[in-house]
């Protein structure tokens, strides 16, 4: 088959699929079940500690999605950190910059703590609220601090892996306590889910702002060997 | 109460981030993890073992709102040889990268990697899986690209690339199942699913989406560069673990979640493409210039093995027939997991020796590697399918199903596949005993030599002569 | 009704150009965006999934997976920049 | 109790585990490994007395290990496998005693030894399997503890020969195990049981059997050496006197040439496999082997050469008794599966001798060697004449059943082949002899590197052969003894037709 022959065949057949897709999708949605998991979910809303029904889900019906979503975090991460020191970054920034930036990542913080306290009622939550506090870092980046405001090499490590660590030190702590891996017992799942969402806020902007940075962080002794 | 379920995926996570939070001990850490995890899995093997499946409601709020955790036989099966070959890979991997820079790296990526792998064998929940299964993938590249070198960034860039199309057509099957049934258990969509157009895509999206992590022919093009340039540790974990992971889930779909809407037709074409499988990605490691290419074409051509399954079970009653098959696949694929694991291992050791993994110039190592060159024949009398090992009993009744079956075209494939393996295995050992000068740089210490030695004798005679117990075990809550 | 179908379709057709994309371009970048399009198109079948009329609330159970989704998306996005720029740097030297 | 499930496990095991300890010896810890051969060998040897007095005490011998549901590992002692049994366990202990001392001081023997030791126990395996799934591990597990055996030595020869080795006996496993799973899949699992188990099928599966039979046929013929399978055996040629001995007389060979007795008395039935015309086809081929390798045993210059084209030629004694339906055909063929095995180890142990004491590898060197090795040349002898066929040395049992076999079965054309073939066996093996002692020995041996003293070579080179050559002598002279080896394939023959 000739290049063009190839792309037309690729092309029509993605058409084809793309119509027997719509038609699939069609029929389980008109035949579907209609409700789904909204009644269950607000039904279970009011034991779940919070108020937003999906930060309830993610933190509570389906924490553990949320636990391996901050692993995969971790994960892609560690391996910018193996692929080699980041780069020089920018030039410090100009005076007018500068004063922005000042303003600016102040702002952001105050954003962020906002978002992840709204997020028990109302859209917002550790997610969003961590991707202003890496925002507030690129920012610092861009007016040329290199290390995006991060902590120097140990502490920034320890920031990474608090979120993952917070879900951990519940869910087990819980666990031995016999309530059940990341089984909140009544009453207590709001601050539980509060506790968990602050470190996690903390380590998702963290992570971010160490992925844009885009390498291994330096370490904090020197005489430590040098990856 | 201790949740074996759920220690089976946090002790490594910890040891993760433990690893991360103090790389001066990452090596320390990670060999502490391995043994402790192990142990923890140990325990939940023996438990479904000895009072059958086991199930845990993540959250105490239970399917379909919650995610449950789940162990049926085919479950433990898995688990027990992932983690045995995890922790002979970290045995491994303490000395192969001892206090190098690459280990502080190396670590808590790999232990994220064993935490997400327990995790998919244990998932009960479709979007859980592909949660994992991105976790599996990220790790995954990020270990293979650990040598920074050109080739294997390229590779591994593909390799990400080609598991992310993969993942995100997954996906998209579980958004068609969602819609169509309400929920993502697994448990409640066996029972849900009807023969018909939708069940029909979904199954489709999702078993595109994961053959192509399974590496199955024509979808391995990323596997072989990708598991060539790995580091040995990585490669071992990538071949023997990571598609198997996503093959074990394509059969939990087949089999557990489909059952009876999986029709001939569909199996067959599957058979057809394990049968690609076998010839082309034999032919390929026959061809070769490297050891370690040649592991992983091997790799490509044992997962068309698995593959060939398929039509077989499909057509066969439900009944004795079907659980020998089924049970054959799993050993097949528990003994490929060990030798392949063992056959990289010791491809590490020759690299690390010779510098070089060419095969044309390695010769001799029957003399100067005695126990390195056992292991990589022991591996290989698996991946031929030779007795003793458990690959011979698999392929003995892989052979009576095709038969029985009239499928003489399976037949055919499988002995072919069985020539050529013996033909690539030999290029390499038949070299063994020469006495051309091969310059080796190092005598290798004995405890080097034992994870590997371990594992290839479990493929070869444990699984060969013990085979029998997998039977007992896959008949708790098996996918039928 | 009408309106989840339409984003649902809406959703489909950047699935399927993203695809298209991802198999006829070389580029390593290009693929990436492509599977950021397809990515993006299964997120917003989901929330038309999530859809429950002018009136009713939300199911915030695919919501939440978008979520999940979108993390895990820019990690792996994420990783896939570092590399090439690795790659870059590799082919470079 | 426990001993009659675990005798036929520890006569395995009892060359099996010394086997595996020596790989993990020292080179130059000789003692040690010379202890562990030789103990292996003797227990071997004891067990093996232990089953025969059980046996004719009427005892069952059996051990059994699931692999799978329905899959067995079954080792079941019976008349039959005793035969093979005792042949190699004996042979092994004399080759051992023979491999040390052709070895010394040579490199890697330790693994040597390893592999050795496992060759014998999957010999021994494949003597003792009860079904056909048992059989075919053996089977396969001797192919690949006898390819580092082959390739020991290293050189680009012995390379190349060991892999011209896989290669057919690759290609035959192959056959084989198709073979026997189709089998297992019409007729269920296929356990070894006088006079056969196939005959009770339906009958519209008789032509799908026939086909088996010339799979397992093709599967085993590669190891027996068939025409025109029999390819590798010249270029395993390379190996070190004691291996060739070993594939020759004891291991591979045989486990093709009983192989092909169990398949057409134990699975088919000798009387079903006449009735599907099966046996004709064998006693053809058979036949076209026997002549076809002593017409090219003549063409051979090289001494082991010579004897590896003999071997093709001997085996196929086996299978053409196999052949020749009736109980003194059966005789024929069951007594040579030792008689041969006797006289062929005593062929290779001095031609072995010749090279390792005086550098005689090709014919022509052999002038005058009977003044020098008289003993070596005395043993060679007596296995020479006893291939031929003459009396009173054990071959010439062998070839007389045989013979009045071919008449029972009406198979005239038989005699004629024995008699060619006797012939074409004097025509190579006299002159071997004629020289030896008749002819002037040169001024200088061509590489003479163990000088005379008080013995014409080491002991340990001269006693295997004597001992073999006697007991070829004393099996032909005695040969109506009780419990004579000729005794017990009476025996066996008798159940076979159900006599």
């Amino acid at each position: 088959m000739t290049g063009a022959a190839l792309r037309a065949f690729v092309t029509i057949a993605i058409a084809l699929a793309a119509g027997v897709l719509w038609w699939v999708f069609s029929l389980a949605l008109l035949e579907g079940p209609g409700e789904r998991l909204a009644p269950l979910a607000a039904e279970a809303l009011p034991r779940s500690g919070v108020g937003n029904p999906v930060t309830a889900v993610l933190l509570n019906f389906r924490a553990y999605d949320t636990l391996l979503e901050l692993a995969v975090l971790l994960a892609a991460v560690l391996g910018i950190w193996a692929s080699g020191p980041p780069d020089r970054g920018f030039a410090p920034a100009e005076i007018v910059l500068a004063g922005l930036v000042d303003w600016l990542v102040p702002l952001l913080i105050l954003a962020a703590g906002y978002l992840l306290w709204v997020g028990g009622q109302a859209p917002g939550g550790a997610f969003q609220a961590g991707a202003m506090l890496a925002a507030a870092g690129v920012v610092l980046r861009l007016a040329g601090t290199p290390r995006a405001g991060l902590p120097r090499g140990d502490w920034q490590r320890v920031l990474v892996v608090a979120g993952v660590a917070a879900f951990l030190a519940v869910g087990l702590a819980l666990m031995a306590i016999g309530h059940g891996f990341l089984t909140y017992p009544p009453g207590h799942a709001k601050w539980l889910i509060l506790t968990i969402e602050t470190a996690a806020t903390l380590a998702i902007g963290a992570t971010l702002a160490a992925a844009y940075v885009g390498g291994s962080p330096p370490d904090g002794p020197p005489g430590e060997d040098r990856a | 109460m201790i949740d074996t379920l759920a220690l089976a995926i946090t002790l490594p996570l910890l040891g993760a981030l433990a690893a991360v939070a103090r790389p001066r001990a990452a090596r320390a850490i990670g060999l502490i993890t391995a043994l402790v995890t192990t142990a923890g899995v140990a325990a939940l093997v023996i438990e479904v073992a000895q009072f059958g499946l086991r199930r845990t409601d993540l959250g105490g709020w239970g399917a379909p709102l919650g995610i449950a955790l789940q162990a049926d036989g085919l479950a433990a099966a898995l688990l027990a040889m992932t983690n045995l070959v995890a922790l002979a890979v970290s045995l491994y991997a303490s000395d192969y990268f001892g206090d190098g820079p690459i280990r502080r790296h190396f670590w808590p990526l790999w232990l994220l990697l064993w935490a997400a792998l327990n995790g998919l064998f244990l998932a009960a929940d479709l979007f859980n899986i592909y949660v994992a299964l991105e976790l599996v993938g990220l790790a995954a590249v990020a270990l293979a690209a650990l040598t920074g070198t050109r080739e294997a960034l390229t590779a591994s860039l593909r390799y990400l690339l080609a598991s992310l199309l993969g993942a995100i057509t997954y996906l998209l099957g579980v958004a068609l199942l969602y819609a169509a049934h309400g929920t993502l258990d697994l448990g409640q969509l066996a029972n849900a699913i009807a023969e018909g157009p939708v069940a029909w895509t979904a199954l489709v999206l999702m078993t595109g989406g994961l053959s192509i992590k399974a590496a199955l022919w024509p979808m391995h093009f990323w596997l072989p560069p990708a598991h060539g340039n790995a580091p040995a540790p990585v490669s071992a974990a990538l071949s023997a673990l990571v598609v198997k992971a996503a093959f074990y889930l394509v059969l939990r779909l087949w089999f557990g979640l489909y059952d009876t809407a999986a029709t001939l037709a569909a199996a067959h074409f599957l058979g057809f493409l394990g049968a690609g499988a076998v010839l082309w990605g034999s032919w390929q490691a026959l061809r070769a210039e490297r050891l370690k290419r040649m592991a992983a074409y091997s790799t490509v051509a044992q997962m068309g093995y698995l593959f060939l399954f398929f039509p077989l079970l499909a057509a066969a009653e439900p009944g004795a027939a079907r659980e020998d098959l089924l049970a054959a696949l799993v050993l097949f694929a528990l003994s490929h997991g060990f030798a392949k694991a063992a056959l990289f291992l010791a491809a590490g050791h020759i690299q690390q020796c010779a510098g070089h993994d060419r095969i044309a110039e390695l010769s001799g190592t029957a003399q100067r590697l005695p126990a390195t060159t056992f292991v990589i024949a022991l591996a290989s009398v698996t991946l031929i399918g030779l007795p003793p090992s458990g690959a011979f009993t698999a392929k003995w009744l892989l052979l009576s199903g095709a038969i029985a079956a009239g499928q003489w075209w399976g037949v055919l494939v499988v002995l072919a596949g069985t020539l050529l393996a013996a033909a690539y295995s030999f290029r390499l050992l038949g070299r063994a005993f020469g006495f051309e000068p091969t310059p080796y740089r190092c005598i290798t210490a004995v405890h080097t030599e034992v994870p590997a030695l371990a594992l290839a004798l479990t493929a070869t005679l444990g699984l060969g002569l013990a085979g029998d117990a997998l039977w007992t075990l896959l008949q708790v809550g098996g996918p039928r | 009704m009408i309106t989840a179908l339409l984003y649902t379709a809406a959703g489909l057709l950047l699935f399927c150009l993203g695809l298209w994309s991802f198999l006829m371009h070389r580029p390593l970048l290009r693929k990436l965006i492509a599977l950021n399009v397809m990515g993006s198109g299964v997120f917003l079948v989901f929330v038309a999934l999530a859809y429950r009329g002018p009136e009713g609330a939300p199911d915030p159970v695919p919501h939440a997976l978008v979520l999940t989704g979108i993390v895990v998306a820019v990690s792996a996005t994420a990783l896939a920049l570092a590399l090439g720029r690795r790659l870059e740097e590799a082919e470079r030297d | 109790m426990t001993l009659t499930a675990w005798l036929p496990a520890l006569i395995v095991l009892s060359s099996a585990i010394p086997g595996l300890v020596i790989f993990f010896l020292k080179e130059e810890q000789v003692a040690a490994r010379t202890l562990l051969n030789m103990a292996g060998a003797t227990v071997k040897l004891l067990l093996v007395g232990l089953l025969i007095l059980g046996i004719q005490d009427h005892q069952v011998f059996e051990s059994r290990l699931a692999l799978a549901p329905g899959l067995e590992l079954v080792l079941h002692a019976d008349a039959l496998s005793v035969l093979l049994v005792a042949l190699s366990s004996g042979l092994w202990f004399v080759t051992t005693i023979y491999a040390i001392g052709y070895l010394e001081g040579s490199p890697y023997r330790s693994r040597f030894f390893g592999f050795f030791s496992l060759c014998v126990s999957a010999t021994v395996g494949i003597a003792l399997a009860g079904n056909l799934i048992t059989f075919v591990i053996f089977y396969e597990i001797l192919t690949l503890t006898t390819y580092p055996l082959v390739a020991h030595r290293g050189t680009p020869q012995a390379t190349r020969g060991a892999r011209i080795y896989l290669a057919y006996t690759m290609i035959g496993g192959v056959l084989l195990l198709a073979g026997a799973v189709w089998l297992q899949v019409l007729a269920g699992p296929v356990d070894f049981i006088e006079r056969g188990m196939l005959a009770a099928l339906p009958v519209e599966r008789f032509g799908q059997l026939q086909a088996i039979f010339f799979l397992l046929i093709a599967g085993l013929g590669v190891k027996a050496a068939l025409v025109p399978l029999h390819g590798w055996l010249p270029q395993a040629m390379v190996a070190p006197a004691p291996v060739s001995a070993l594939l020759h007389a004891v291991a591979v060979v045989k486990a093709g040439a009983f192989g092909i007795v169990r398949i057409v008395y134990d699975v088919y039935g000798v009387e079903f496999a006449q009735a599907l015309g099966l046996l004709t086809i064998l006693a053809v081929l058979a036949s076209i082997t026997i002549v076809y390798g002593s017409v090219l045993a003549l063409l051979q210059d090289g001494i082991k050469k010579r004897l590896a084209y003999s071997t093709v030629s001997q085996v196929s004694y086996i299978a053409l008794g196999t052949a020749l339906f009736g109980p003194l055909g059966t005789i024929g063929g069951l007594v040579h599966l030792v008689h041969q095995g006797l006289m062929k180890i005593t062929l290779f142990f001095g031609a072995g001798n010749y090279a390792e004491t005086l550098g005689i590898h090709k014919v022509a060197d052999l002038d005058g060697v009977g003044r020098r090795m008289p003993w070596t040349t005395l043993a060679f002898t007596i296995g020479a004449l006893g291939m031929i066929g003459i009396p009173p040395v054990a071959g010439f049992i062998s070839k007389w059943y045989l013979g009045i076999g071919a008449l029972k079965a009406e198979m005239d054309w038989a005699i004629l082949i024995l008699a060619v073939s006797s012939l074409l066996n004097a025509a190579y093996f006299l002159p071997l002899l004629y020289r030896a002692w008749f002819r002037d020995p040169p001024a200088a041996w061509p590489k003479e590197s163990i000088p005379r003293g008080a013995l014409e070579t080491r002991a340990s080179l001269l006693v295997p052969p004597l001992i073999t050559a006697a007991l070829a002598l004393a099996l032909g002279l005695f040969a109506a003894a009780p419990f004579g080896v000729l005794e017990w394939c009476r025996l066996i023959a008798a159940r076979e037709y159900g006599l």
